[in-house]
């Protein structure tokens, strides 16, 4: 009757303001093959990585690795749209190598949406005036129209949008 | 230890995933996403075997906004997906653009937890055989997060495999469900003189493979209604009629037009006919022969092919095809996604032996020509490769 | 870093919870716990102000065995507890023990947090007035996890504190849900010789207050069905009977007994005239005046007071009852909880103040006597502190 | 529309077997307020605590905390029935090392439950004898007879048993 698991995995990122000029982003991943941490720090306003750290706790991959090392070639990379390709461009040729990349890729994500978050913390609670916003924000950024289904054709959210 | 300003702390995202195995074939994966934006969860079950996607469940606790669900539909469109090369993309471009880019994060997560529970369970069961076989080979051996499906697998048990649905045929499931896979293009002879095929062995043919029905699309031929009645007496299978027309911009399916169409017709002038009759059209095989000399080569780039006017005069692509090649395919299912159009599959069968290779499967109930072009229209089938899932299965 | 051995991984655990604000005094809250064994969701929902739980849902994903769905309904009987002292012992043996401790833990995580979200919000809404006041005060003050509910709370606006369930008057609102609150022990004047308060100016006050019935316990005395009746129809209200009788064991709360009873009866022999009549017997303040020596001092614990003979042969025991103290009703609640026999509440109100003090929450719609009786035996009732959750309301 | 959050708090706890004769349970913990680490180590088969760590990376409280010299009392401590009692008895006085101390809860029940684990996986899948092994156990236990609902009278796991 037990369904006992044969996998299990935890990630927990988190993002924080370091005074006026800059924020980390961490990354910890533990499941049934690893332990690991990575953290990121970037400038404000332009975000572009100041400082990485990382390191492996446990592994069943004997492979060593210099977290840092392996990092390095992303330090003063901008985070922002494209920045996924960038990370698995240059960090990734082993499978823990990747796992890391991914951390990487999750801590640059919290970082993105620490800022939407702030966004839609100005959305009002009203649903009609919250359509507007989001119509208005579709309309400044045409790149979000057909982005997801929330914001493609047959939502109310874009029904007053034309981009074609 | 310094204690700090509790502002600091501007997001938080966990993720959590659980695997474990539902039967010998057969692995259960739960996925959960909560930041402070979304909580979301994730139930997929996919094979151990093939590490093919055999049912998705999705499901919104708090989301961005109230359009948020309707994200949840498009999952269904990565069943039948199998981890192998291209298998990240595929999810990330279909299913984060259609869908929700945090649902297919997610569904890749555990998706790639199940492969990681695979190698382990394949490391446990190979190790008896080979002691020094270690967890670290079988885990680092295709480390490339989009390699292809475990080779040599070892199950402990010999069970049949099964698709989740328990041990009906798959026909008698479809039907259960509302769920049919018809073969949307399929070619017999005489009405098509480049077949082989005769109708009634093609019609036999689809009935023993477990196919729902099939389409009859002879190139610019019409079969009328009541000799198509007369086949489905006899051989009590659903079938439907099509045409392939040929168009100066390339073939098209088309449904629900009883005109008869000569000689090769504009695809703007085909549009019209077919917006009269209130059919459907499907772009067939858009680009066979146009990847040759490999993409690079030609010049040709998803983002270009989009632009290209034809793709305006359909509602569908077919982007699963027999008779071209999978780099074709794999380039008209990129250009249709960017495009936002409908998908299809068709075995564009010249011979029984190829009917069914392709077929489309709709989640929606189809009794008549009249279910069909709703069907198309409503827009709830994926196209899947119909033979190769029957011989797993058999 | 070196790599190991798979094996050495034995057991995982991941617990994430989230809180949300709902509205101005409400929070809510979602648990996960997954781990090798279990996987389990709670929502919960409190009043930011006094840190009562307003709504519990609670779900298994994946469970030890296929009976612990039957612990998810025993969730409901925390609704209503407040954050204070004794709040963590009371959900670990009350829920922990009739539900299931995974459950009775994410229950706690969920409420701690919720604690530690209203201090934050707290903390925000203060420190304008306030710009040195530091979060690390106001986090550490109360740190004992069993302190009571937060004081000099600053709500930032100012509307009117809802119960979850938008703004309909209590009554109301539990007409809709089919729960209903009922004083399940009120003594009237002159029929119990010892209350100063008549009966229609009780059900006046009952009414007004918002409860959804009464019932009528006078000390051995019958009210007659038509008596009640006409009382009924006169206040437009709930009146039920009962009686509180006086055995050589103590009082106890009658149920669906017409014969009078007089002088002092003998427990065993009421039980076996309730049983004939089919009735349901609730041993009333079970400890009153027990522990004013404190339990210590009289060498009576817990486990000794199971032993007693007498609640064999009672159907439940009432924990809230307005006339004794505190401690002797959580020890009342204790050894029910032991011996896994129901609880309620009751006034035990002799004056028209006192009337809903105490009261007993049903599950159950109770129109009439054989509906209480029924919901008696169902079970599915808690005993609530009445009067102080109406004045939260009011 | 959007639901922000307000606090959001992720508990892991992973539990290893090092070598034949000692477990490690660690737990960490990161929340909007905190983010700690802590591990103990036990003997195998007495599981008495041998050994202790523990990290504070992040608090919003300011106390300045050793963590290890915290924990030293329950060091020989045997992980079983009561530990959680024993723990809150000896750590605990501030805000900080409350929350430490059920991170050694953490740990211990983690420790626990991979051997619950353990008995759970030779429970057969078929029903009936699921139920039978059901029975058994409480039998072999008679503690676990109304320790929670699926054990209780009414559930069939135990209608079988007569305590009374």
């Amino acid at each position: 009757m037990p369904e006992i698991l044969s996998f299990s995995r935890n990630i927990c990122t988190v993002v924080e303001q370091i005074g006026d000029d800059s924020m980390t982003s961490s990354c910890r991943l533990q499941d049934t093959l690893m332990d690991a941490y990575v953290e990121i720090s970037v400038k404000i306003p332009d975000l572009e990585i100041s400082g990485i750290k990382g390191r492996l706790e446990r592994s069943v991959i004997g492979e060593k690795i210099d977290v840092e090392d392996a990092f390095k070639k992303i330090m003063g990379t901008r985070v922002g749209p494209g920045i996924r390709k960038i990370i698995r461009g240059f960090i990734g040729n082993s499978a823990t190598e990747k796992q890391l990349a991914y951390m990487v890729e999750e801590c640059c994500s919290g970082l993105i949406l620490s800022f939407t978050k702030d966004h839609l913390k100005q959305i009002p609670k009203d649903p009609k005036k919250a359509k507007h916003a989001f119509e208005n924000m579709v309309k400044a950024n045409p790149r979000l129209y057909k982005s997801c289904a929330a914001l493609s054709p047959g939502s109310p959210l874009v029904d007053n949008i034309e981009f074609d | 230890m310094e204690g700090g300003d509790f502002e600091m702390i501007t997001f938080t995202r966990n993720k959590v995933v659980s695997v474990w195995r539902k039967d010998d074939d057969t692995l259960g994966v739960h996925g959960i996403l909560e930041d402070d934006i979304y909580s979301l969860e994730i139930d997929v079950s996919l094979s151990l075997s093939q590490l093919e996607i055999l049912s998705i469940a999705g499901k919104w606790n708090r989301a961005e906004n109230s359009e948020c669900r309707r994200a949840i539909p498009f999952l269904q469109e990565a069943v039948g997906f199998k981890m192998g090369e291209g298998f990240t993309q595929r999810v990330q471009k279909l299913i984060g653009r259609k869908s929700c880019r945090h649902l297919a994060d997610m569904l890749l997560e555990c998706c790639y937890r199940a492969r990681d529970t695979a190698r382990v369970i394949r490391w446990e069961a190979e190790k008896e055989r080979r002691p020094d076989l270690s967890l670290d080979e079988v885990v680092s051996e295709q480390g490339d997060p989009s390699s292809g499906p475990i080779k040599d697998f070892q199950i402990s048990s010999r069970k049949p495999l099964k698709r989740g649905a328990g041990d009906l045929p798959l026909s008698k499931k479809a039907m259960i469900s509302g769920e049919m896979i018809i073969d949307l293009h399929v070619h017999t002879s005489p009405a098509s003189p480049c077949s082989s095929a005769s109708v009634g062995e093609t019609i036999e043919e689809a009935k023993r493979i477990g196919l729902d029905g099939i389409c009859l699309t002879d190139h610019n031929y019409v079969w009328t209604a009541a000799e198509v009645e007369r086949l489905r007496e006899k051989h009590d299978f659903l079938i439907l009629r099509g045409n392939e027309i040929t168009t100066d911009q390339g073939d098209v399916l088309v449904f629900g037009v009883e005109k008869e169409i000569e000689g090769i017709i504009e695809l703007k002038e085909l549009r019209q006919e077919v917006l009269k009759a209130g059919g459907f059209m499907i772009l067939a095989h858009p680009f066979r022969g146009f990847l040759t000399f490999g993409v690079g080569q030609l010049g040709l780039t998803v983002e270009k092919a989009m632009e290209r006017p034809l793709f305006e005069f359909v509602d569908a692509v077919e982007i699963m095809n027999s008779k071209v090649t999978e780099k074709e395919n794999r380039f008209a299912a990129e250009v249709a996604e960017g495009l936002n159009l409908q998908v299809t599959g068709g075995s564009d069968a010249h011979a029984v032996s190829g009917v069914g290779i392709y077929a489309t499967r709709f989640s929606d109930r189809i009794d008549n020509e009249i279910d069909l072009i709703r069907a198309l229209k409503k827009g709830n089938y994926i196209p899947v490769a119909f033979r190769e899932g029957m011989k797993k299965r058999s």
